[in-house]
């Protein structure tokens, strides 16, 4: 289980809750729960959502590991120069 | 429109050419003759990308007309280096980096050659001043100026 | 791929090293072919007819004249480029963008285009196609845009991420707000409140070359696009997707990209071109002039930003809020989400909060531009930090070193950091001799931070050993400043070979697999992690060739400065195996010898800088000229100094512009005044002096060698750097950007006028 | 479109009189060339001036100096002579665009050009330079203040070309100066400008002056009420005050990209103040 933080206005596709409680193992469990419990957080995984594991932001990697008691934060996919 | 014939000679070899009486020489030496050293930045003299030299003189080949060539000596980037021999100005401006992109180089080199040619011995400012028709977007000019420093002590001691 | 990216701790060889790039003599010979450099048989010349309207529906385009005239070949509208995006919004805006469909939405829009023989009959067929436009009313500024009386620019636009669903439709696209503590709260514990209201205005990238291709579809199915492009797999994508081509069946060959810095990271005219080529069945040869630049490719937004920061009397920030309106042209973008991120990144607070509104406006598409939204923000919140230093009277260095982030602390933006670089670089200006040097008359030092995130990305690279052990390294990375040289150093640095013999080319899309554009500073961070695991891939195999040669167990191989070395006592009078005597073996061993890598290379780390700037400003006619300039950013490790330095200074540049003279004037027909670089002032060698660096190197611990991305943040503290010089010079704040000689003369003569009454 | 370079002023003023289509003179191109690119003017005839005998000469007479139209800037500011004599109008030649625009451009064409912030002019009024014109009726003199008539706007007849500037024979103690206000430190068209010429006698006081500010009304000005401020004095802090608020105070400017109302007002006057002390220091004032 860990714990996951959405940045501000994700927090609606979740019916107004800024930390959600989510069983994964790695981003694309994530992912994949996030849709299943909040049908509303599919539209805007696909338009992008980058998670910072204890500061470290990961854009595209959804294998990436969600360690037990890791800082999970969710963020949006942003463009660079 | 009835082309116009111009024979002239450039980086020393004689060239004949027909063109348009509304082409500029940029779009001739680009589009007839191959040489696309010199770039088209702005198409209006402010930005020096198309920088070439005409009876020794720097001028933005954009704003000469092809048809005037007729007669003149014309020295564009592809004539700077001697066979393999890099112009010191080239060979500095590899050297300090004095290049991103690069598509302003070849007319700051010859805008750098001329300006070295007028004054061999400038100082910072001179350079900052003889240079400012050439707009560089990459590199804030620091590398640039430091090249044509360098590239004058060399030549002084040549 | 079992590559492990964590940063070991190595001595360096030729990482660190400065030599002379691989594509540089090309670039001095006026050899290197750029977009408009390179030339198809039969090609014909496509040129765009665009809107001289802000904000008008097209009735009818009658494109039979220009049809007629000989030379002509194609014409085509929005009709020749049909709705293939399915849903997808983001690639909609871009065929809307590179086409109009309905609607003109800003001056400079295209809305029809022709392929002729030459660029006099393109011309001329240009004037030939007759549109019956019904002008709308126009709006260009940031905040006229949101007021409910403005013009709507697309009714089918509700503002997202507000509380309530709302009903009618608006300029607002979204609402978007970060933070976390409780501000008011914080506000109440602060002894020192400042609240400043600032501006910014609308900048272009400026690069020197206008966008540029040739593109040619074949009736087969097949097509070539030669462009100068940031991402050219991106390209790929966008223009299959949107003319209705197989991925694959597609190459793009970037050019050498004569600068980008955003400008170029998703398509403009290069669907149009297509759309041409199709048409005509001939090659299309498409360049932008500078004035189509202007007006139609992709500049930065214009802001309007209020900032309230509140502190105590020992100079502890209690909170900060910050409301960022940031313009995006006609269609939908994410650049106020991206400045209420950035805005307060570089401090330690414990009650933060930004909202962010995007709006519309009728100008063109907002592209990233450098660190896109940081600098607007980074100017509003590092000017009220100065004044608010000033308030409480203590050294706005010290002020800032006492509240930066550092490991640790909750990020503005919501996760915490791990290890930053922002408290080193405030150290080291603050011991910066430039700190400490004299200045005159109407002469004055500011200095300020900034805050970029980097990305990394999907990356991938080929690295082939030739027979004679020479190395060809094949990347897809566009090269914007000198990544190859860089990435050939990572490539000589882990095969342990000299630089000398090591080739990079960035590769088109059908000799490589697919990678992510350069942008987000990553193409050095990205392309060297996928180098290093290509090169070690290439090792392995070096080592099986070695062992086969040795006939020994390839267990007992090892790798060390170039050499494969037999391992263990029974091999010790086997001699070193050189990469080059492997190299020559490839044939009998095996064949050819190569390394490949395809990974995502995350965890870019975020990166920040520091600027101290000296000015002068003339307080007869405002104007002011930079004496001095100071960049001190974290690099990582710099694997080519010089070229991170030339970031460094080139953003620099960028942002000295932006703050004293780069802006974009619309008329009020809604027309954009100054589409050249005449009157879109961007710095001149002469404007500016040298501008000094100090690369710090705080390894990233997503990096093998501990890189950073350099590229962007460099543009992100001149504005307020600048401005902090100007208010200590003359001692007026400046709020609105570009301080260009007639503001600074306005709040000068505003100033005097307060004292004389 | 034809291309034409004529031998000889007869042929190029037939060219010229007898064009059916729109016409236009070639000398340095960087108006012309600008403008045929924007599709702003589209000649049927160019006539390049460059082959005429005489006009790419300078030439110092009994008189002072005669500058041939296809004179580029850059060549001005090699005469030694003629920057010795007329440092202001030299100056204001080569602020014009960049080095490369001052290999081409020259002070007829900047003259002809009419734009109200044209460098050369302001110099060249104050200094009471004249316009020699070819025509079809034969040739005359004209003051340079009387060629521009409002932007893009010239007082020349179809026909009709300016073959070079007459600029008088230093007196002693004499001297011009030239500045203009732009935003960058180069590449830049004046927001504002000014020129000053002065003549000094023996005791330090001036003799004589001419005042112009450039950019700040449809064409330049030439400020009589400033010149009589100047002459007489000795260019004390009240002179050139005064000699400030009038300058500002001629100024009908407008609000443009390139600055306000308030701005040109304000630094019309800062720059003669400027430009008036360098002048006088050229003369030998002090």
């Amino acid at each position: 289980m860990v714990e996951v933080t959405l940045w501000g206005s994700l927090g609606a596709a979740a019916g107004g809750q800024s930390k959600l409680d989510i069983e994964a193992k790695d981003i694309r469990e994530l992912f994949r729960k996030l849709s299943e419990q909040y049908p509303a957080f599919e539209p805007l995984i696909d338009r992008g959502i980058a998670v910072a594991i204890d500061g470290t932001i990961y854009r595209d990697t959804w294998s990436k590991e969600l360690p037990p008691g890791a800082e999970i934060f969710l963020l949006p996919r942003l463009a660079g120069g | 429109m009835a082309g116009v014939a111009v024979s002239t000679t450039i980086n020393g070899d004689h060239v004949e050419y027909l063109c348009q009486p509304d082409e500029t020489l940029l779009e001739v030496l680009r589009d007839r003759l191959g040489l696309t050293g010199a770039k088209e930045g702005c198409g209006t003299g402010d930005c020096g990308a198309c920088s070439v030299i005409v009876d020794d003189r720097l001028v933005c080949s954009c704003l000469v007309l092809g048809a005037e060539a007729e007669g003149r000596q014309i020295e564009t980037i592809e004539g700077m280096a001697h066979g393999d021999q890099l112009h010191p100005l080239q060979q500095k401006f590899l050297e300090h980096a004095a290049l991103q992109c690069g598509i302003c180089t070849p007319g700051f080199l010859i805008a750098a050659k001329d300006l070295l040619a007028k004054n061999p011995d400038p100082t910072e400012e001179e350079i900052r001043f003889g240079l400012a028709g050439n707009l560089c977007r990459c590199t804030g000019y620091d590398k640039i100026v430091r090249a044509v420093q360098d590239a004058a002590n060399v030549m002084k001691g040549a | 791929m079992n590559f492990d990216p964590r940063y070991s701790g190595r001595s360096f060889t030729s990482v660190g090293t400065r030599p002379i790039r691989p594509d540089g003599v090309d670039k001095v010979t006026g050899r290197a072919r750029y977009g408009a450099d390179f030339n198809m048989a039969g090609q014909l010349v496509g040129r765009i007819l665009r809107s001289p309207h802000a904000h008008a529906i097209i009735r009818k385009i009658d494109t039979s004249k220009a049809e007629k005239l000989a030379g002509v070949k194609a014409v085509i509208t929005a009709k020749d480029l049909p709705d293939l995006t399915d849903g997808d919004a983001a690639m909609y805006d871009i065929l809307d963008n590179s086409m109009a469909r309905t609607k003109a939405l800003y001056d400079g829009h295209a809305v029809a285009a022709v392929a002729a023989i030459d660029a006099r009959t393109a011309r001329q067929a240009l004037k030939l196609i007759e549109v019956d436009y019904e002008v709308l009313p126009h709006v260009t500024d940031v905040d006229e845009a949101m007021k409910h009386s403005a013009p709507l620019i697309n009714d089918a636009i509700f503002t997202e991420g507000l509380e309530e669903k709302p009903v009618k439709p608006s300029n607002v696209t979204k609402r978007t707000q970060y933070g976390h503590g409780d501000v008011h709260q914080g506000f109440g514990e602060a002894d020192f409140v400042v609240e400043r209201s600032f501006k910014t205005e609308q900048t272009h990238q400026g690069y020197i070359e206008p966008h540029a291709c040739v593109a040619s579809v074949n009736p087969d199915g097949t097509a070539d696009l030669w462009v100068c492009t940031q991402g050219h797999f991106v390209y790929r994508q966008h223009c299959a997707q949107l003319l209705g081509l197989e991925a694959s069946k597609l190459r793009v060959t970037s050019s050498e990209i004569g600068g980008g810095f955003g400008g170029k990271t998703h398509v403009w005219a290069e669907p149009v071109a297509l759309a041409l080529s199709r048409k005509a069945g001939r090659p299309v040869k498409l360049v932008m002039t500078r004035d189509e630049v202007f007006r139609a490719s992709g500049p930065t937004s214009a802001t309007s930003i209020d900032v309230k920061i509140g502190a105590k009397k020992d100079g502890t920030i209690t909170a900060a809020e910050a409301t960022l309106r940031y313009s995006c042209g006609p269609y939908a973008g994410m650049w106020a989400e991206i400045g209420a991120m950035t805005a307060f990144a570089c401090y330690k607070l414990e009650n933060v909060k930004t909202v962010g509104y995007e709006v519309l406006v009728n100008r063109p598409k907002t592209a990233a531009y450098r660190a896109p939204s940081a600098p607007m923000a980074a100017f509003a919140v590092e000017s009220a930090v100065d004044e608010l230093a000033k308030e409480i009277g203590i050294d706005p260095v010290d002020f800032r070193i006492k509240n930066a982030a550092q490991e640790g602390t909750r990020a503005s933006y919501g996760p915490v950091y791990g290890p930053i670089g922002i408290g080193p670089t405030l150290e080291a200006v603050k011991n910066h001799p430039h700190m400490k040097a004299p200045l005159g008359t109407n002469q004055g030092r500011g200095m300020a931070c900034g805050f970029w995130f980097n990305f990394g990305g999907q990356t991938c690279t080929d690295l082939n050993i030739g027979m004679d052990g020479s190395v060809s390294l094949a990347v897809g990375t566009v090269d914007v400043g000198g990544s190859r040289a860089s990435l050939s150093l990572v490539a000589a640095e882990e095969l342990g070979i000299d630089y000398a013999h090591v080739k990079a080319i960035v590769a088109d899309t059908s000799s490589l697999g697919y990678n992510d554009m350069t942008d987000g500073s990553r193409g050095t961070f990205s392309s060297s992690m996928a180098t290093i695991s290509a090169a070690r891939n290439a090792i392995k195999i070096l080592r099986e060739r070695a062992a086969q040669m040795w006939d020994i167990s390839v267990d007992d191989v090892a790798w060390e400065k170039g050499h494969a070395v037999a391992k263990g006592e029974k091999h010790g009078n086997l001699g070193k195996l050189s990469l080059k005597e492997i190299a020559a073996e490839s044939g009998k061993t095996g064949g050819p010898i190569a390394g490949h890598s395809e990974l995502v290379a995350d965890g870019a780390g975020v990166s920040f800088a520091t600027h101290i700037c000296d000015i002068e400003v003339d307080p007869e006619t405002g104007s002011t000229r930079v004496l001095r300039y100071t960049v001190v950013q974290d690099a990582g490790k710099a694997v080519h100094p010089t070229y991170v330095e030339g970031q460094y200074q080139g953003g620099a540049a960028q942002g000295i512009g932006w703050a004293l003279n780069e802006e974009y004037i619309y008329g009020k027909d809604g027309r954009l005044q100054n589409p050249g670089f005449l009157d879109y002032r961007i710095p001149v060698c002469s404007d500016l002096p040298m501008i000094d660096t100090q690369i710090l190197e705080i390894p990233n611990p997503n990096h093998p060698y501990g890189v950073r991305g350099v590229g962007e943040t460099s543009i992100v503290p001149p504005l307020a750097a600048i401005a902090n010089a100007v208010s200590n010079a003359v001692g007026v704040r400046m709020s609105h950007i570009p301080m260009s000689p007639p503001r600074i003369l306005a709040a000068l003569e505003a100033e005097r006028e307060r004292f004389s009454r | 479109m034809r291309y034409i370079r004529p031998q000889s002023m007869e042929d190029a003023v037939g060219l010229l009189a007898g064009a059916a289509g729109p016409a236009a003179i070639l000398a340095g191109g960087s108006d012309l060339l600008v403008r045929m690119k924007g599709g702003f003017v589209e000649p049927e005839l160019i006539v390049d001036i460059k082959a005429i005998a005489g006009l790419s000469d300078i030439t110092e007479t009994a008189d002072g100096f005669r500058i041939g139209a296809a004179v580029p800037c850059a060549v001005l500011g090699e005469n030694a002579a003629l920057k010795k004599a007329w440092p202001g109008v030299v100056e204001a030649a080569k602020l014009i665009g960049s080095k490369q625009v001052q290999g081409r451009c020259t002070i007829v064409g900047n003259l002809c050009n009419a734009s109200p912030a044209a460098d050369s002019v302001p110099a060249l009024v104050a200094a009471g330079a004249k316009a020699v014109v070819a025509g079809p009726g034969g040739k005359r003199t004209i003051a340079v203040e009387s060629v521009p008539t409002g932007p893009g706007k010239t007082s020349l007849a179809k026909g009709e070309i300016i073959e070079a500037i007459l600029l008088d024979k230093r007196p002693p103690h004499a001297g011009d100066a030239y500045q203009r206000f732009i935003p960058r430190t180069e590449m830049d068209i004046a927001v504002v400008s000014a020129g000053v010429n002065l003549t000094v006698g023996d005791n330090g006081v001036v003799k004589a002056a001419r005042v112009a500010v450039g950019a700040a009304a449809p064409t330049v000005l030439l400020v009589e009420e400033a010149a009589q401020v100047l002459i007489g004095s000795k260019l004390d802090e009240a002179t050139l005050e005064r000699l400030a608020k009038i300058c500002s105070g001629a100024c009908r400017p407008i609000d443009d990209k390139r600055g306000t109302i308030e701005f040109r007002r304000k630094v019309a006057g800062v720059l003669a103040k400027r430009v008036a002390a360098i002048a006088y220091e050229r003369a030998g004032g002090k």
